[in-house]
């Protein structure tokens, strides 16, 4: 039986259309991949469908039954929980806060017995947590928890989980795959957006979206990773790197016995030693908040102590919107924020603006940064095309030492492809690359050796030619060699 | 669409008629000819010569005030001080115009600078506990206004004081520090065009300048500019003494231009009324030199609507409210109207 | 109401006043008193009349030569503070005549009119110091500049005539629309001990007269009779008639009598400078020692000269 | 020093802090659910002058702290209606509500107290003596005092008790913190927000009521005399916290008496030093560490649902 149905539905910002006439069909008790590239429209969907916006056209039946989603209370009234893409939590509060959050008609806010009620929801479905915990201080991948939390403390029987892979681990992946599973068996509908393939292959039937449209729906039986991705993008994608063995060169980054305290006086970088070479990448995996963070950035604001000799650095940080970028800053403006003051940008103090336009109109070029031109602002760009713009910036002006931070996640498969044959020309040019990320397959693919970090320290540096996938999730889990 | 084009000018026009509307019930309540009232405030205010001259004379401290405002506004700080900032500059160049002898082309570009300075540390303070202690500037640059009318009261009173004057104030400036009058025989005097070039600076600076460049990245989000290498706090230190410096511009304007002393009460809250032009001016300085002039106007025009049509003050300060109230909401649904029509750029 | 200013209607011929106050003319107090004195004017002298209020320190040039260049033949300015605009301006406009109520300056068509505060708050001194028992005194105002000073000093020199060692308390609000901070101000000096109270201000006088009551202490009334406002607390009030005042120099202005110079107008106006009524608590004595002393006043067998005290400039008592 | 002049100086430091913590704890409830409040200044005059005027002509006390809350209530209104429904900028229409308030409550002050004669002499609002407790000595005083101020440590306790013990409190900080993350959770942000702009309209107003009714007992044109900007200082001092910020309205309060005490001790310091005393002492403790304070991260921010910035 069909538990969701959209027919027709199209929504439009001013004259671009987001949605073009989707129609979906959503089975009861299954689990539902939509797939499509950055911009696609998924996330708009997800919003129509979970009462934030409202359908320019369309109407949407539940269990058959034509329903009017007028806003996000209605959705959680009809049973609809969507975990949004960006996290619908707020910092400053706690985990339970954040849980029961509008649900409680009484007045009074007996903050124990919602403890008691939380810690009881999180046991039946195995997703552990500290309710009494401020969500700023948890990292994503308990963040994205206490998303699913929320969700079900409402009883939702349709579930939307906009991305919610894209800030997990492996482990977590998995762990949060079999609880979908189980939700499944126990009768939820579940609706899961993802850019990874190998995810979305675990699903019962898969959606895919470009450009606002419905491509095809199809069961994931009857599919495989490659024709879905070529569905997607439009064109032929390669799912694997090819890597050019480069001579290493002379060691650029030296890092001896660090260690790091937060501002709570906790260490979280405890006795790190390496090297990075010229040509070569080193990357670190690990599941998020072992100190990775922490560890970037003392390497990169206070680069002279690692280093024999002033180097550039380009910097990839982790959260492009936040610290990448100046998202009210258009694409030209964004891509001099390290060199505004430089020749031949700047001359006696005063912006040129001839050259900016040329440096943004070839950086454009060169990056494939796709937007209509230098000045629009980088808020209106999708994330593959604002990371795009990350990387033009970073790699300009040839850097010694690469430090990327998770400069994939979120990106279409398109998106990350692009991204990583970028670093990897900066390697055969003879940069120092360290790549951090928690997407081990990826890391394996572009590293030369992989260190891996557990609790602030390196557990083992690994040949990335001679190990697996498995070894590393078992020492980033913990395990001892 | 056309109408939307001159929306900007439309929404202002609409939005002053409807005070003055509202206005005019008013000042019929308090038994007063609302059309002589609004004759006068028009003709004398921006038609007649001394009306224009007034005008311009209370546009200058506006102008100055604001723009330090918006500069801070650029670096994402938010200056209440602008009142205290006045009352210091007004202070260095009081300080330089009685204490010191030059010919007038050192005087009074000395006095400017002076008085500049003195705004300049009055609007470093609160910029250097935000920056590097991380107090909200907003807080400690309103503290710093009383501090700094209490200090001026002191001043004029006691050390500074005229012998045998009625009233707090200082002895008369050097003729070598004071600025010269413009509009021969109104009171519009050089310190109107000093205020337009340095708009027209402060525009290059912000616009054009890499400082510009920086301040505005750090404005519009500090923690990638940090990331990008730029001084956060030396950036939000140097916006917020620019802001203080420029209000303390606005001082120096007052006594060398205008009253040729320090007085105790030299602003009437000027500070405060250019954060509403700042707003109001949608962060562009043309809008800034308009919405400064018919602040000015208001201010003059409120004087001639007593002196000549017995308006009572208490209307035109309603009047003033309510206009800044519909401008404001005029702009805020002319956002909107743009923004429902907005057309994505891909 | 009784907004009644004129509209520039060219009567010619007629003569033409105009005032600029610093503050509201709803006062009660200060500014409300030079808003009768034009309105006075206008129904003894049937003169033409314009008023401003609050005319800000930045407007006062601005306020006085438009009215100047209107034609006005007598612009008041009220309040020392207009001295330098008044100084500043009036060289400009030779047909106009300029008053500076409690001001010092004088020209060619620059009068100043100054009642002579002292001098009554000197009586009001000699009384206070035979009222008190705790021989603490106090004086509150909004802010300090020569007439509060002035008014101190009489105050201050009145008692002392009364008894040498008594003590005497000042308190500056800083703000003249504070109410509530001059009421507070007049609580702090009652419980520091002082029981009579002299004070100059605007709005809030109402309040600081209730509270003295209140707390069963004295306290003088200003500028207007004030002993209806606490009649259990006023011993008497400094009268000021600055109306009549006013007008007195509208008159002679009109008449072109008017000179450039400072009209200092005292005890010996009694229709403008007077003491008020006196409460019952005040004894026969002390009243008859008060009204002595203003005779010596009016005589000039008391008055009062610059000197200097502790390497101040201030006002000493010289009898003859 | 005397037990007495301590106690003294005790209510007098309450009876300064109390209009100004009635306005704080308005712009509380404003500042909390996301929305600037620049008006304080403006609310508390109005609510001065509606209950002036209303006390004047009825002689009844409550009925002026009714049409005060009222009145305070309608600004709420008027200033949740532009901040929250038009999206004015939420500073903009603060100052404009001050000017607005200023020249209307001056306008009306004069047409209804004017024409009758002499000052309005308003009655007072009674002193409550709690038993046994208003006997101790010197801190007794803090318990013989009028309705108004019991009214405001109830509002204290209640307010810290709605904000961190109550859903509707979990709700309104929310929705100040992160607007799009409540709308989500099916909190209606647009609601909230004006529950929360009017209720601390109300709350200010009664301030203008305290200033008129129990502190002088007559409406003057500009008597609140920046109170409300003061109010907005101790807000931000005390951290958005009930406690902290009626704390920091005490300390203001507690310097004021202060200063004018030393005033009255005749001690030979130049009155303006003393008159800056409370700026200076809240500028030293602010920049000698108590430092540091995080608004509300929506603070300022009109809500869009359709906006990318949440
Ligand atoms: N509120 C909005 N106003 C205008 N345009 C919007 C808005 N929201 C989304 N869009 C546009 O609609 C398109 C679809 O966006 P959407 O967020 O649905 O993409 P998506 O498929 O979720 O992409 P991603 O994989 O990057 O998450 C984008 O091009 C975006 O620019
Ligand atoms: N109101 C809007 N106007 C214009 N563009 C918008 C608007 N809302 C969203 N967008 C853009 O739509 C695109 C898709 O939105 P979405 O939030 O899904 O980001 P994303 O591409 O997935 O990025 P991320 O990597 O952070 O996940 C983004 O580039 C976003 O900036
Ligand atoms: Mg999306
Ligand atoms: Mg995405």
């Amino acid at each position: 039986m069909s538990y969701l149905r959209l027919e027709n539905i199209t929504k439009k910002f001013g004259t671009f259309i987001a949605n073009d006439n989707i129609n979906i069909s959503i089975e009861s008790g299954t689990i539902h991949a939509i797939l499509g590239e950055n911009g696609a429209g998924k996330s708009t969907l997800m919003n129509i469908i979970s009462g934030l916006y409202q359908p320019d056209n369309g109407q949407i039946y539940l269990q058959n039954k034509p329903v009017k989603i007028a806003s996000s209370d209605v959705a959680i009234k009809l049973g609809i929980g969507m975990i949004h893409q960006h996290f619908m939590l707020i910092p400053q509060l706690t985990v339970t806060e954040n849980i029961i959050l509008g649900q409680s008609k009484n007045i009074h806010l007996n903050i124990r017995q919602k403890q008691a009620e939380v810690i009881a929801l999180s046991q039946t479905y195995n997703l552990e947590i500290d309710p009494t915990a401020k969500v700023e201080d948890l990292p994503v991948g308990i963040q994205q928890r206490v998303e699913i939390l929320k969700v079900l403390y409402r009883q939702a029987k349709l579930l939307i989980l906009d991305e919610p892979t894209a800030v997990l681990t492996p482990i977590e992946v998995k762990s949060l795959i079999l609880i979908l599973r189980q939700l499944a068996e126990r009768g939820h509908t579940i609706i899961f957006i993802s850019h990874k393939l190998e995810e979305v292959i675990k699903c019962d039937t898969v959606t895919v979206l470009r450009r606002g449209k419905v491509i095809t729906t199809t069961k994931t039986q009857q599919t495989t990773p490659q024709q879905l991705a070529e569905l997607m993008v439009g064109r032929q994608v390669s799912l694997c790197l090819d890597k050019q063995p480069v001579a290493k060169g002379e060691v650029i980054l030296s890092v001896k016995n660090l260690h790091v305290k937060d501002n709570r006086g906790i260490a979280v970088v405890r006795n790190v030693s390496f090297e990075v070479r010229a040509g070569e990448v080193l990357g670190v995996a690990g599941v998020d908040g072992n100190g990775q963070s922490e560890l970037v950035d003392s390497i990169y604001r206070t680069p002279y102590s690692y280093m024999s000799r002033v180097r550039r650095v380009g910097y990839i940080p982790e959260d492009r919107q936040k610290t990448g970028l100046i998202l009210r800053f258009n694409i030209a403006q964004n891509l001099i924020l390290k060199a505004f003051k430089n020749q031949p940008f700047s001359r006696r103090g005063l912006l040129q603006q001839d050259a900016i336009k040329t440096n943004a109109v070839s950086a454009m070029e060169e990056f494939d940064i796709r937007a209509p031109d230098v000045n629009v602002p980088v808020s209106q760009l999708s994330g593959g095309n604002q990371q795009k713009i990350v990387l033009a910036r970073e790699l300009a002006g040839e850097p010694d030492l690469i430090i990327a931070m998770q400069p994939t996640r979120g990106l279409d498969v398109g998106a990350i492809e692009a991204v990583q044959q970028r670093l990897l020309a900066q390697r055969e040019r003879g940069a120092a690359i360290l790549y951090i990320s928690t997407e081990l397959e990826e890391v394996i693919a572009i590293s030369d050796r992989i260190a891996v970090m557990y609790k602030g320290e390196f557990v083992g540096i690994l040949d990335a030619a001679n190990t697996t996938v498995a070894e590393i999730g078992w020492l980033m889990g913990g395990g001892k060699r | 669409m056309i109408t939307k084009r001159f929306l900007p000018i439309f929404s202002p026009l609409i939005a002053i008629t409807s005070a003055l509307i509202v206005g005019a019930f008013l000042i019929f309540i308090a038994g007063a000819n609302p059309i002589a009232a609004y004759t006068a405030l028009f003709q004398e205010s921006l038609s007649t010569y001394f009306g224009f001259g007034n005008t311009l004379t209370k546009m200058a401290p506006l102008l100055f005030v604001s723009t330090g405002v918006l500069f801070g506004l650029k670096a994402g700080q938010f200056n209440i001080g602008g009142e205290g900032q006045i009352y210091f500059g007004a202070l260095g160049s009081t300080l330089v115009g009685l204490y010191i002898q030059a010919p007038s082309f050192i005087h009074v570009p000395l006095a400017l600078l002076a008085g500049f300075i003195f705004g300049a540390f009055w609007g470093w303070i609160p910029g250097y506990l935000k920056a590097i202690r991380g107090v909200n500037e907003v807080i400690t640059s309103l503290l710093l206004n009383y501090i700094a009318i209490n200090l001026i009261s002191y001043l004029t009173q006691n050390p500074l004081k005229e012998l045998n004057a009625p009233s707090p104030y200082s002895p008369l400036i050097a003729k070598s520090a004071q600025l010269p009058i413009i509009l021969p025989g109104s009171l519009a005097h050089g310190g109107i065009l000093l205020a337009i070039i340095v708009v027209g600076i402060i525009w290059i600076i912000v616009n054009r300048s890499t400082l510009g460049y920086r301040i505005t990245a750090v404005g519009l989000n500090p923690k990638a500019s940090d990331y990008a290498g730029i001084s956060v706090q030396c950036t939000i230190m140097l916006a917020m003494t620019v802001a203080g410096g420029l209000a303390g511009l606005a001082g120096a304007s007052e006594v060398m231009g205008l009253k040729y002393r320090l007085f105790e009460q030299i602003s009437p809250g000027y500070g405060f009324d250019a954060i509403a032009i700042a707003f109001l001016s949608r962060g562009s300085v043309l809008g800034l030199v308009l919405v400064s002039l018919f602040f000015g106007a208001l201010r003059s025009g409120a004087n001639v609507m007593q002196r000549s049509a017995g308006a009572p003050v208490t209307v035109i300060y309603a009047i003033q409210g309510l206009t800044v109230l519909f401008i404001a909401i005029g702009l805020a649904l002319e956002h909107r109207l743009i923004q429902s029509n907005n057309v994505d750029h891909r | 109401s009784n907004q009644t200013s004129s509209t520039t209607s060219n009567n010619s011929g007629g003569f033409k006043i105009a005032i600029a106050l610093p503050g509201v003319i709803s006062d009660k107090a200060w500014n409300q008193s030079g808003y009768e004195g034009v309105q006075l004017a206008k129904q003894k002298l049937g003169v033409e009349i314009a008023h401003v209020e609050k005319v800000t320190q930045a407007d006062q040039t601005e306020v006085l030569s438009d009215f100047a260049r209107r034609g006005y033949n007598l612009v008041i300015a009220h309040g020392g503070q207009f001295d330098a605009a008044i100084s500043q301006i009036a060289p400009q406009f030779l047909d106009t005549f300029f008053i500076g109520v409690n001001g010092s300056v004088s020209g060619a068509n620059i009068a100043s009119l100054r009642i002579d505060h002292l001098q009554v708050s000197y009586l009001c001194g000699i009384i206070a110091a035979s009222m008190t028992k705790s021989n603490k005194l106090a004086y509150i105002a909004g802010q300090e500049f020569q007439a509060t000073q002035e008014e101190l000093r009489g105050f201050e020199l009145g008692a002392k005539s009364i008894k040498k060692d008594i003590q005497i308390a000042s308190t500056f609000t800083g703000d003249w629309n504070d109410v509530a901070k001059a009421k507070e101000a007049t609580l702090a000096l009652i419980s520091t001990g002082a029981d009579v109270i002299y004070q100059w201000l605007d709005s809030a006088s109402p309040a600081v007269l209730q509270t003295a009551s209140d707390k069963g202490v004295y306290a003088f009334g200003n500028t207007k009779d004030q002993s209806d406002v606490a009649p259990k607390a006023v011993l008497t009030s400094a009268v000021k008639h600055l109306d009549v005042a006013i007008t007195y120099l509208v008159e002679l202005a009109q008449k072109k009598e008017l000179k450039g110079q400072i009209y200092k107008l005292g005890l010996e106006r009694p229709d403008i400078l007077t003491l008020g009524k006196f409460s019952q608590i005040v004894s026969q004595p002390i009243q008859k020692q008060a009204l002595n002393t203003k005779q010596q006043i009016v005589d000039k067998k008391i008055t009062f000269v610059n000197c200097q005290e502790a390497g101040k400039n201030t006002l000493c008592i010289k009898k003859v | 020093m005397s037990v007495d002049f301590i106690s003294d100086y005790l209510a007098s430091s309450l009876r300064l802090s109390v209009p100004l913590a009635y306005a704080a704890l308005g712009g509380l409830f404003s500042e909390r659910s996301g929305v600037l409040n620049i008006g304080l200044e403006g609310m508390l005059l109005t609510g001065a002058f509606t209950s002036a005027a209303t006390t004047f002509y009825t002689g009844n006390v409550w009925a002026g702290i009714f049409t005060a809350l009222i009145a305070g209530g309608l600004v709420g209104f008027l200033h949740a209606f532009l901040c929250v429904s038009l999206r004015v900028n939420q500073l903009v229409s603060g100052l404009a509500i001050n000017l607005v308030a200023t020249g209307l409550t001056s306008f009306l002050a004069r047409l209804l107290f004017n024409s009758s004669s002499g000052t309005q002499r308003l009655p007072t609002v009674p002193q409550i003596r709690i038993p046994v407790l208003a006997n101790i000595p010197i801190v007794g005083v803090l318990f013989r005092q009028d309705i108004l101020v019991y009214i405001l440590f109830s509002i204290i306790v209640l307010t810290t008790y709605f904000l961190f013990y109550t859903n509707l409190g979990l709700n309104l900080r929310a929705v100040g913190e992160y607007p799009k993350a409540a709308d989500t959770a099916g909190i209606s942000v647009t609601l909230v927000r004006y529950i929360a702009v009017v209720t601390g309209g109300c709350i200010v107003g009664c301030g203008g009521a305290y200033l008129v009714l129990v502190q002088v007992n007559y409406f003057v044109e500009e008597m609140s005399a920046g109170r409300g900007f003061i109010a907005i200082a101790s807000l931000i001092f005390g951290k958005w916290h009930p406690v902290g910020s009626f704390l920091a309205c005490l300390l203001f309060g507690a310097t004021e008496a202060l200063q004018l005490r030393i005033q009255a001790f005749s001690v030979n310091i130049p009155y303006q030093f003393l008159t800056m005393l409370p700026y200076t002492v809240a500028l030293l403790a602010l920049a000698g560490g108590i430092g540091k304070s995080t608004p509300p991260t929506a603070l300022g921010l009109p809500y869009n649902r359709n906006s990318i910035k949440g």
